[in-house]
């Protein structure tokens, strides 16, 4: 099982969810932000960091790299695609995930253990939780606020597509305490936490994160 | 300076012109001294170089004749781990098993009260670039602050403008903050300390150094383009004293682009692994001047660089203009020609704009033209590193003889319970010991998945080396207080305090950095602070084995004659075999029992 | 040289912590008339020459693909930078 | 209720990250005729009843000290908003 986790210029995470994938059991392939082609993977992670600086919004300029482009179709076509923190923004800046993310309410970067719900566990990447079961990782962002209109809001929560939720204080004003969602096939999820920060005894406040990963390799090996 | 450019031969034709060398920072004699080794007047350009590259940040001239210390207490069993010691851009130690490390902390003090965000995220840039120009990848930052009053209004512009900008900076580059400090003090208020400390790990053989060698080499400009960026910020803001209204001279702020450095550093480690750099160097205070001079100083020939070449971002830019820009994210390589297109790949695969500007020569000289026109012929020693050395009176100040009597004697001491209770909650809820995790959740800890520690632990833990887990400790400490009391005895005690720190995570301390912010070295009381300072730390280090490999001096943290409490910041690392078993400072388990060791 | 500028306003809909911060600020400066606070985008584009049609085309087009987010922003203006204004941008605050 | 616009742009001689990188992607997206880029902010601040000069002038001091750094950037332009502006910021894009 080969899981591609793409690099974008500014791209910080990208190495550690190599690690997580690694440390899931499945190979991770380094695709470049440049080359329009998936080498042939099963799933893609788009890691955490500040592609392009973030400096226009959060994962809008990335969205029109090349390798987007082999990207989108294929997570419309069943692709498993995990975004983490800047891929979280990347998926919603190319409409593949509804809502956007917007500066933290309290207007700081917040770098702190964060405790999650995992309300579903059906899709590609959260198969291996228990719907309901309480996880802690890491969770870093400046513009982690997850804003859409009622609407949506109400969809997704209808088709359980909220895919975890924060725990505690709310740490930066998203609506309805949403950290990830998903389309509505399961493949595609957007989630705000680092689970790739928590796969290795020592390194980072539990190994909670690690599911995520092996979650689509058994998707993947059973599909 | 008229508008017509003032060339070598137009500078040998005309000795009498009046120049501006008192503006720009230099004394008489040293403008002589400039005339001297010239043999004629220097041209605009050349007196731009040399006086920022022999102003006080750049060339340590009030420091320099007290860092035979160093050397003097730095035995030959202290020398063993040392790859790389003191005068190259950042020290290098050797860890084991074929791993070298290396470390700097610096200070961005005077940019960072002007503009609290930009001053603080561009000392994150240009440490971590001295990093990166030994040939490291840079795995962990560092950030000891100090500010004036809590809650005295000023603090309320530069505390949140710094934390913000030391994060903004370090996170959007992806380094790991595992520590630092803050500390409140009323001596800070018109001078803040934003000192920052970086960690690169390279393979041994890996290490690259400032020098240009090999006449035919190519002198590769490359990162961002050059804009009017804290013109003369250098000499100007690190060596002026601020009068009320502020810095007087040019204005210009340098604005940070951590996107911009973050591709630098994939770029400089892909060009790394190439083996197609034979030199290189940061772009950091005095820019070019700094860059061709070091590089041209360090290497075996001479230089010539055709200036115009230099990408601008204002076109309208003069060339003594250029020489003296600080603008940020640049870096300077020297490149066999056989090697310029693989060089030039890998550029242009990270979007980095890339500019040959020049060649190493046979000669002894950097030469350097503007459209044809020589305007720099100078021996670039004389430049870099042959500047004016002072020894500046010292004078033991007189404070210490009134401070000294002032014991904790008049000071009642708690004895009931309650009293006890109160006078601990007391200090919990004080400013500098009270929880700091506002300032520390502002950073990404996190980031590389290699950080075995850090806030609230006493000293921060990275892994280096991911089969083995063999990996580094740091830690950053200065009491300002003692050390305005004793120099000598409180540098060592920030030594000691920051040596147990990485010794009580399981490691073995190796090294020592320092970044030694003081007053202004002309009061012969502040000097001898200096002096006992730097005293206390070679001895110290002596003692405990460790040698110091590199470090920063800020002159001129003072507000009218009042200096700042003398602040040696101290930095030690050390090494681990493996970090797992790396010790927290908490209490972890239930029922276990407490002891107190030494004295 | 001609300019265009840009304007980006966030959806009157979506939270504004950065207006918000300001609207708290200002009546602690005893700025008293002042009742919301909105912060938005505005870029200015630099041309080739003087502004045409088809550069303010290229110019709205750019603004609702890369310049704002359908999602949560709006572009409130697109328009050629006039020359009053470029002087102000130059100097002297307006 | 009426409206006041206050823009604030980088000083032309400070590095403008944010304008690069918009500035670099252009191209790629097809923009060829837009040669340069500056990002800077515009403030919407709302004041009660019809904009009056007493609240242009606290409008004009709030940009100089609350809304812009002057180390900086620069307030290039003060001004009620008419209400073509406020019927486009509403809804419809220009
Ligand atoms: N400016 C800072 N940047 C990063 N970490 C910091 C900073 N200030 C304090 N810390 C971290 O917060 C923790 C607690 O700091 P402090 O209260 O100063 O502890 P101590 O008194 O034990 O040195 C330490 O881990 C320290 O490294």
């Amino acid at each position: 099982m080969r899981v591609g986790v793409v690099t974008f210029p500014g791209s910080l995470d990208d190495r550690d969810a190599q690690r997580a994938v690694r440390a899931a059991g499945a190979e991770p392939v380094a695709l470049w932000h440049g080359d329009a082609d998936l080498h042939g993977v099963d799933a893609v992670v788009l890691p955490g960091g500040f592609s392009y600086g973030d400096y226009l919004r959060c994962g809008a300029i990335a969205r029109f790299a090349p390798v987007m482009d082999r990207l989108v179709p294929a997570a419309q076509g069943g692709l498993p695609v995990l975004g983490i923190c800047n891929g979280f923004q990347v998926l919603c800046e190319s409409h593949l995930l509804p809502g956007a993310l917007i500066r933290n309410d309290h207007r700081k970067f917040v770098c702190r253990d964060q405790r999650l719900r995992i309300e579903n566990a059906s899709t590609a990447w959260t198969g291996d939780y228990a719907a309901g079961q309480e996880i802690v990782v890491p969770l870093k962002n400046g513009e982690g606020g997850y804003v859409a209109d009622e609407r949506t809001l109400d969809a997704l929560e209808a088709e359980g597509r909220v895919v975890a939720r924060y725990l505690g204080d709310n740490p930066n004003g998203s609506y309805r305490d949403i950290a990830g969602v998903s389309n509505e096939r399961g493949n595609v999820v957007g989630l705000m936490p680092h689970p790739e920060h928590a796969v290795e005894p020592g390194f980072g406040p539990t190994t909670d994160g690690l599911a995520f990963f092996t979650s689509v390799l058994h998707q993947v090996v059973s599909a | 300076m008229s508008n017509e450019l003032d060339t070598v031969a137009v500078a040998g034709g005309t000795p009498d012109t009046e120049q501006p060398w008192s503006e720009l920072g230099l004394k008489a004699d040293e403008y002589e001294r400039i005339r001297e080794i010239l043999g004629r007047r220097p041209t605009s350009a050349e007196l731009a170089m040399y006086s920022v590259m022999w102003s006080e940040h750049c060339s340590y001239k009030s420091s320099k004749v007290h860092f035979s210390l160093w050397g003097e207490n730095t035995t030959d069993e202290m020398r063993e781990k040392l790859l790389v010691g003191i005068g190259e851009n950042a020290g290098v130690v050797d860890i084991g098993d074929g791993w070298a490390v290396t470390f700097k902390v610096e200070s961005h003090n005077h940019p960072s009260y002007v503009e609290p965000y930009q001053g603080a995220a561009t000392g994150v840039g240009g440490i971590v670039r001295d990093i990166m120009s030994m040939g490291a990848r840079p795995i962990a930052v560092m950030d000891p602050l100090r500010f004036g009053n809590l809650h005295h209004p000023d603090t309320l512009r530069v505390l949140p403008g710094v934390v913000a900008g030391v994060g903004g900076y370090g996170n959007c580059l992806g380094l790991p903050n595992i520590g630092g400090e803050v500390v409140f003090d009323d001596c800070y208020q018109g001078n803040p300390l934003v000192n920052a400390l970086c960690v690169g790990s390279m393979r041994v053989e890996d290490i690259h150094l400032a020098s240009a060698r090999g006449a035919g080499n190519k002198v590769v400009l490359f990162g961002a383009k050059t804009g009017g960026d804290g013109i003369g910020g250098v000499s100007v803001l690190a060596s002026e004293t601020f009068d009320e209204g502020g810095p007087t001279k040019r204005p210009a702020v340098q604005v940070g682009d951590p996107f911009a450095e973050k591709v630098l550093i994939e770029c400089c480690l892909d060009l790394y692994a190439a083996k197609v750099v034979a030199g290189i160097q940061d772009l950091g205070g005095a820019g070019l001047s700094c860059a061709t001079s070091e590089l041209a100083s360090n290497g075996d020939g001479g230089m010539a660089v055709e200036l115009d070449l230099v990408p601008l971002r204002d076109a309208s830019l003069r060339p003594e203009e250029i020489l003296m820009s600080e603008s940020q994210e640049r870096m300077m390589a020297i490149v066999e020609p056989g090697q310029l297109d693989a060089f030039l790949a890998i550029t242009t695969k990270w979007d980095v704009e890339a500019t040959v500007i020049g060649e190493v020569t046979d000669g002894d000289h950097l030469v350097i033209t503007w459209h044809g026109e020589t305007i720099v012929d100078v021996p670039p020693r004389s430049v870099a590193h042959d500047g004016p050395v002072y020894h500046r009176p010292l004078a033991e100040p007189s404070y210490r003889q009134v401070l000294s009597q002032d014991t904790t004697a008049r000071f009642e001491k708690p004895a009931t319970g309650p009293a006890i209770r109160e006078t601990l909650l007391t200090l919990l809820g004080s400013p500098n010991l009270c929880d700091k995790s506002w300032v520390t959740d502002q950073y990404d800890r996190y980031v590389m998945g290699n950080t075995a520690l850090a806030m609230p632990d006493d000293a921060g833990v990275v892994r280096v080396d991911e089969e083995t887990g063999r990996g580094v400790a740091v830690a950053t400490d200065c009491n300002g207080r003692f050390a305005k009391l004793d120099p000598y005895v409180g540098a060592q005690a920030a030594l000691a305090e920051a040596y147990r720190n990485v010794s009580t995570s399981g490691a073995a301390p190796l090294a020592v950095t320092d970044c030694l912010n003081f007053g202004s070295p002309e009061d012969p009381g502040v000097m001898w602070q200096f002096r006992e300072a730097v005293r206390g730390i070679a001895e110290g280090c002596k003692t405990l084995g460790i040698p110091v490999t590199g470090g920063n001096v800020s002159f001129y943290n003072q507000t009218g004659d009042v200096a700042i409490h003398p602040t040696p910041v101290i930095g030690v690392l050390g090494v681990l075999e493996d970090v797992s078993v790396r010790t927290g400072s908490g209490f972890s388990v239930d029922g276990s029992r407490v002891y107190l060791l030494g004295e | 040289m001609g300019a265009i500028v840009v304007d980006v306003m966030l959806k009157p809909e979506i939270l504004d912590p950065q207006g918000q911060a300001v609207a708290g600020a200002l009546p602690r400066l005893g700025f008293e008339g002042i009742t919301d606070v909105r912060q938005g985008k505005r870029f200015v584009l630099t041309v080739e020459g003087e502004v045409t049609d088809a550069h303010l085309a290229q110019a709205r087009q750019a603004a609702e693909t890369l310049l704002s987010n359908p999602v949560i922003e709006d572009v409130v203006a697109v328009h050629a930078l006039d020359d009053s204004e470029v002087s102000a941008a130059a100097g002297a605050p307006a």
